[in-house]
C-alpha cells in the first residue's frame, strides 16, 4: 500500500525522542474520540518572542503507525529549531494532511513529514497525523508562547 | 396585482419534476395539492439524489476508515455545509435533527434546573422558580408543548404575547412581558395558519437588551423566504426538510456557536462521545455532540439536493411566485361574504399561507367538499390550537403554496369551494342579510 | 462444519438486489463488505419502497382528511403493523424513532426525578439516591451513557455486570448488583463487537424478581435472529433499521403496553397532545405520545419492506448463512497464530460479528490495508469502549455479515490479512515464537 | 358529495333531543384531538342489568356535520330504548363505520344510522362518527352499568 511508506514504518516502530522528560513548561493529554489513541506530550521552550526555540519535546503516545510516525516525526523536526520554524512545519505538514493529496509537501521545510503525504487520500486518517500536532500547539497555547497559531481546533481538517 | 415571475411554462416545467402532481384522487379527480404548509412534495432530483446515495456510497458516516465510510462522511459533510450556506450559516454550527420537533426539544432539553458538571459554561441553561419563558399565543405546538414541559420540570414560569384580531403579535404589553426575568423567547418566524411574518428584528433586539436567548421557529420561512441567521440576529433557528421539498426525518437546528459549545448533550450514545468510561463519559464538540447515532444520512443528502432545486429556482422568485397566488386567494375569499380570513387579509409582511372559515360549516365539511373536487387542503386547528381558541374558532381551512401550485389551482379551489353553501344550505343569504 | 442454507445461485440473487454491491473501491478493487454491523445496504425492493411512496402518497399523515393524507396514514400505520408483527408485537406498542439510540434515550428520559402530574402511573419512572441501574460492560455507548445520565440527573447509582475473558457476562456475582435497589437492567442482546448472545431469560427472570424493567438493546439481533418481544419476555426493546436493509433514519421501540402508557412524553410538539392550552396540556394515549411532529413516513415504509424482504429470505436461513461464514471466518482466524479473536471462538450463542486484534499492528492499519484490498471492514472501538478497555485493546477490527455476504468474502479478508504482516514485519515469527 | 346525505345535514341542523337535562347518572367530556371538537354528554339509565333502560341521553355537541349527526341519531336510536339493544345498535354503528365501506349497516338495527354509512370510506372522518358514541360507552362505563362493552378505546376503529 502506498500510504505506508517505509519512512512511515521505521518510524513507528522506532519512535524519535520517545518518553516523557524534563524539564517542561506545559504538558497536554489528547485523544482521538473515534479510536481511542492517546497522546501525551511535554513541551519545553527556551527564549522569548522572536528568540524562542523548541528545546524538547518528549511524548509518551498509543496509536496506529500513522499517529506514531507523525508524533515522532514532530519531535524530529521540531527539536532544538526556532519556535517560529517549528510553526511553520506545523502549518506545512497541515496544509499537506488536509489537501486532499494536491499538496505533495516540501521536503525543505518539513523532512521526513513528505512521507505521510498519502495519508491525504485517506480522510480517515488525517485525524491519526495531526494527533500530536495539535497536542503540540495546544501545549505551546498553554505554555503562553504568544505566537499566531492557527487551527489549534483538533477539529478542524478532518471532515 | 402581484404577477409571479414564473411563467405558466416554467411552473409546468416546475410541475413536470413532481410525479406526484399527475395523479388524480377520489373517483379521478386531478390532484390540486394546497397543503404543502403541512409536507411539500419532492422533486425527483431529490429522490435521485437520495438513491444514489443508497446504490453507490451508503455506509455509517464518521464510523469507519474504510472507502465507502470515507466517500458518506463527506457526502454527509458536503451535505451539512450546503444547507449551512442556504441559511447564510457555518455547517460546524448546524445540527441535524429528525424534524424541526425534535430541534426545539433540543433546545428546550438544554435548559434544566441545574449545570451539567462536564459542559462548562452550561450555568446558562439553569432555569429555576422566577425565571420565565416567553412564546407568543399563535405558536405551533412544536415551539409550545416543549417550553410547557421545561417550566414544569424547572419552576420557571411561561408567559406569551397575545395575538390581536388581525392576526399580528400585539406587543403593545410587551414591557411588562419581557423583563429581564426572561431567559428565552421562543417565537414563530411565519405562522403556519396566519401567514404572518413576526418583527423578529424587534423581538430580538428588545430580548438581546435583557440577555434573553431567541429561539426562531423556521419552519414555515426558511422554505419560502430567504432566510439568513445572522442577518436575523437569533440565537436558535429550527426547520424541517421535508416541508421543502426534502425527504421525511430530517430536520435542521441551526444554533450560535458558543451557545451550542455551551449546551449539554441531549440525546446521548454513539459518535457524540469523547471518551467513555463507565464511570462517565465526556462529549464530543458540537455539532456531534447534538447527533447520537447513526444519523440520517441518506435524507442530509436529500435535503441538501432539496436545496440546490430551490436555489435553481430562486428563492425571492419562489415566495414571489407565492405571493402572486396568496393575493389571487385573498381577492377570491374576499369575494365571498360567507367566507372569513383568519389572518391578515393583504400581503403585508405575510407568506403563503391562507386560513379561512366559513359561515355555519364546520372546516373539517369544507375540507371534505374540497377534497371531493381533488382540492387538498388542510383543516383542523394545525397544532396550534390556542391560536385557533383566540379567534373561537374549533377548526379552520388552510391552503398554502409551493412553487409548483398554479393560479388555476387557486381557482379550482374557489370553484370547489362554492359548492359547500350548495350542500350545506345557502350561507350567502345570511352573509348577504 | 455448518453449511449455509442459502446456495451460491441465491446469494447470487439476493445480491444482485443490492446494487452498491456491484461496485469496485480505491483503485478498482472489487467491494467486499464485511460492515453490516456499522450499516446494512439497502436491496432495490427498500429503495422502491420509498420512492413508490413519495411518488404516489407523500403527505403527512394524521394530519388532515383529504385523499392523500389518508393514503398516507394507512400507508404508515400498516408499515408499523408490519414491523410489530416481525417482532412478534402489536402495532400500538410500536413506536417510531429516528435510531435505535433515540429509542433508548426515550426510555432512559421516561425516568426522573418525579412522576408526571399529567400522567398517571407516572411514579413507576421516578428515580432517585438508592436506587440502582445496571447495564453491562459490554454495552454500546446508546446503552450505556443515557443510563449515565440519567443517573447524573436523578442521584440514582450505575452499576454494571462484568465480562469475562471469553467474553460472556460474568453473572457469578449477579445477587449482589440485580438487588430490589435495581429499578431497570438495560443490556444488549447480541454484542456488536464479541458477537457474543447474552442470556435474556436468565435476566428477566432475575430482574422481574426484583421488580425491576428490563430494556434490551437488540440493534444487532433483530436483524438476524429470529426476535420475540412475548417469548423474551423483556419490558423494552430497541432496535434502528438502517442495519435490517431498511433506510436511515428510523428506528423502533417496542414497550410493554401498561408501562408505554404510563410513561410521560419525550418530545412533544404536533400529534402527540390531546389538548393543548396555553398554561397546559395532555397527550394522546401511546404510540402517538411518542412521536411528536411530521414523523419518519417514508422511512417506515422503507423498514416495512425491508421486513419483507428478510421474511422472503426467512430470518432463520438468514441466521445459519451468516453463522456459516462466522464459522469459516473463525477457522481461518485461529490458524493465523498471530490475530487473536476478542469474543467467543466457537458459535455457541453467537452472532455473526467477529472482532480481533493483528499481534504489534493497530487495528486502524489492519482495517488501512483490509480497505486497500477493497475489504470493508470496521475498525475501532466500535463505540464500546470501556469493553476494549477491559480487554486492553485501544481497538479492534470486526468483520460483521448480512444475507449477501459470501465465502469467497470471507476468503478474500483472510488473505487480504495475510498481507499485514508482509507489510509491517513477520508477527507470525514473534507469534510463533 | 355522497358523504352529505340529506338525513345526515337534517340531523346536524336540527339535533334532535340536545341540550343537558337532569337527572342522569354520569357526564362524560369526549375531546377529538385532530380537530378539537367536544362533546359533553349525560346519560341517564332506569333498572338494573338485562331490564336497564336507556331514560335519556343529553349533550352539549360542537362539531363537524358527521359528528352532530352521528350524536343526534344515537340519541333518537337509544332513548326509550332497552340498553341491551342500545349496545346492539352502538355494535353495528361500529361495525359499519369500521367496515372501508363494506358493511352498509342495517336500517332494521341502527336506523338513521345507516345514513352515516358512507363515511366508512374517509378513515379520517370515522373519529367524528364515533365520538359521541365513544362518549356513551364511557358514560355507561362510569355509571357503573356492568355490560360487557367492547371498543371503549376511543382509538380503535380509526387508523
Ligand atoms: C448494539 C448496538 N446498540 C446500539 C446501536 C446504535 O444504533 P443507532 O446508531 O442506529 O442508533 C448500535 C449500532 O450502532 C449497536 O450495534
Ligand atoms: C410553524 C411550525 N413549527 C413547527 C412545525 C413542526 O415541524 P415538524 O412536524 O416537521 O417537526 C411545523 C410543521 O408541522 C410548523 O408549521
Ligand atoms: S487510528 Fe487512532 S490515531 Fe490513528
Ligand atoms: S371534524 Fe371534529 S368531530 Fe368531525
Amino acid at each position: 500500500m502506498d500510504l505506508y511508506q517505509e519512512l512511515i514504518l521505521e518510524h513507528s516502530k522506532r519512535p524519535q525522542h520517545a518518553g516523557l522528560r524534563e524539564p517542561f513548561e506545559a504538558e497536554v493529554h489528547h485523544v482521538n474520540p473515534t479510536c481511542g489513541d492517546e497522546v501525551t506530550l511535554r513541551l519545553h521552550i527556551v527564549g522569548e518572542g522572536p528568540t524562542a526555540v523548541v528545546e524538547d519535546v518528549s511524548y509518551d503516545a498509543l496509536g496506529c503507525s500513522i499517529s506514531m510516525a507523525s508524533v515522532s516525526i514532530l519531535a524530529e523536526e521540531t527539536i532544538g529549531h526556532p519556535l517560529s520554524e517549528a510553526l511553520t512545519t506545523f502549518e506545512a505538514m497541515k496544509a499537506m494532511l488536509t489537501s486532499k493529496g494536491e499538496d505533495p509537501g516540501d521536503e525543505e521545510v518539513i523532512g521526513d513529514g513528505v512521507a505521510l503525504a498519502g495519508v491525504a487520500r485517506y480522510p480517515a486518517r488525517v485525524k491519526c497525523a495531526l494527533l500530536g500536532w495539535m497536542a503540540f500547539t495546544d501545549a505551546l497555547h498553554q505554555s503562553g508562547h504568544r505566537v499566531a497559531v492557527t487551527g489549534t481546533d483538533p477539529e478542524e481538517g478532518t471532515p | 396585482m402581484t404577477a409571479s415571475p414564473f411563467s405558466p411554462e416554467e411552473v409546468a416545467r416546475i410541475r413536470a419534476d413532481f410525479p406526484i402532481l399527475a395523479r388524480t384522487v377520489r373517483d379521478g379527480a386531478p390532484l390540486v395539492y394546497l397543503d404543502s404548509g403541512a409536507t411539500s412534495h419532492k422533486p425527483v432530483q431529490v429522490l435521485d439524489a437520495e438513491r444514489d446515495f443508497y446504490e453507490r456510497l451508503n455506509s455509517a458516516p464518521h464510523r469507519g476508515a474504510h472507502a465507502l465510510s470515507e466517500e458518506a462522511t463527506a457526502a454527509y459533510e458536503g451535505a451539512r455545509e450546503r444547507i449551512a450556506g442556504f441559511i447564510g450559516a457555518a455547517a460546524q454550527d448546524v445540527v441535524f435533527t429528525k424534524n424541526a420537533t425534535e430541534a426545539l426539544n433540543l433546545v428546550a432539553y438544554a435548559f434544566s434546573g441545574s449545570p451539567h458538571p462536564g459542559i462548562p459554561g452550561s450555568e446558562r441553561f439553569a432555569l429555576g422558580a422566577g425565571d420565565e419563558v416567553l412564546v407568543t399565543e399563535m405558536e405551533h405546538h412544536a415551539n409550545l408543548v416543549p417550553w410547557q414541559e421545561l417550566c414544569r420540570r424547572t419552576g420557571a414560569t411561561l408567559r406569551w404575547i397575545p395575538v390581536t384580531d388581525e392576526g399580528r403579535l400585539d406587543l403593545s404589553d410587551l414591557d411588562s412581558l419581557l423583563t429581564e426575568r426572561t431567559k428565552v423567547v421562543a417565537v414563530v418566524h411565519a405562522s403556519n395558519v396566519l401567514g404572518t411574518l413576526n418583527p423578529v428584528d424587534e423581538l430580538v433586539e428588545r430580548a438581546h437588551a435583557v440577555d434573553a436567548l431567541v429561539v426562531l421557529d423556521a419552519c414555515q420561512s426558511v422554505p419560502h423566504l430567504g432566510v439568513d441567521v445572522e442577518a436575523l440576529g437569533v440565537d436558535f433557528l429550527a426547520f424541517s426538510g421535508h416541508k421543502m421539498f426534502g425527504p421525511s426525518g430530517i430536520g435542521v437546528l441551526w444554533g450560535r456557536r458558543e451557545l451550542l459549545e455551551a449546551m449539554p448533550p441531549f440525546l446521548t450514545g454513539g459518535s457524540m462521545i469523547e471518551t467513555v468510561r463507565m464511570e462517565a463519559s465526556t462529549y464530543a464538540p458540537p455539532p456531534q455532540r447534538f447527533e447520537a447515532g447513526v444519523p440520517m444520512t441518506a435524507q442530509a443528502i436529500g435535503l441538501a439536493a432539496a436545496v440546490d432545486y430551490i436555489d435553481a429556482l430562486g428563492i425571492e422568485r419562489i415566495h414571489a411566485h407565492e405571493l402572486a397566488l396568496t393575493e389571487r386567494l385573498l381577492a377570491g375569499l374576499a369575494a365571498r361574504p360567507w367566507v372569513t380570513v383568519v389572518g391578515p387579509t393583504d400581503l403585508e409582511s405575510r407568506g403563503g399561507t391562507v386560513a379561512f372559515v366559513v359561515d355555519d360549516v364546520h372546516a373539517h365539511d369544507v375540507g371534505q367538499v374540497l377534497d371531493g373536487s381533488g382540492v387538498a387542503v388542510r383543516v383542523g386547528h394545525h397544532c396550534a390550537w390556542p391560536l385557533h381558541r383566540r379567534f373561537k374558532v374549533a377548526a379552520t381551512t388552510r391552503a398554502s403554496f409551493a412553487a409548483y401550485n398554479t393560479v388555476g389551482e387557486v381557482d379550482a379551489l374557489l370553484d370547489a369551494l362554492d359548492t359547500v353553501p350548495e350542500i350545506f344550505g345557502d350561507p350567502r343569504l345570511r352573509g348577504a342579510s
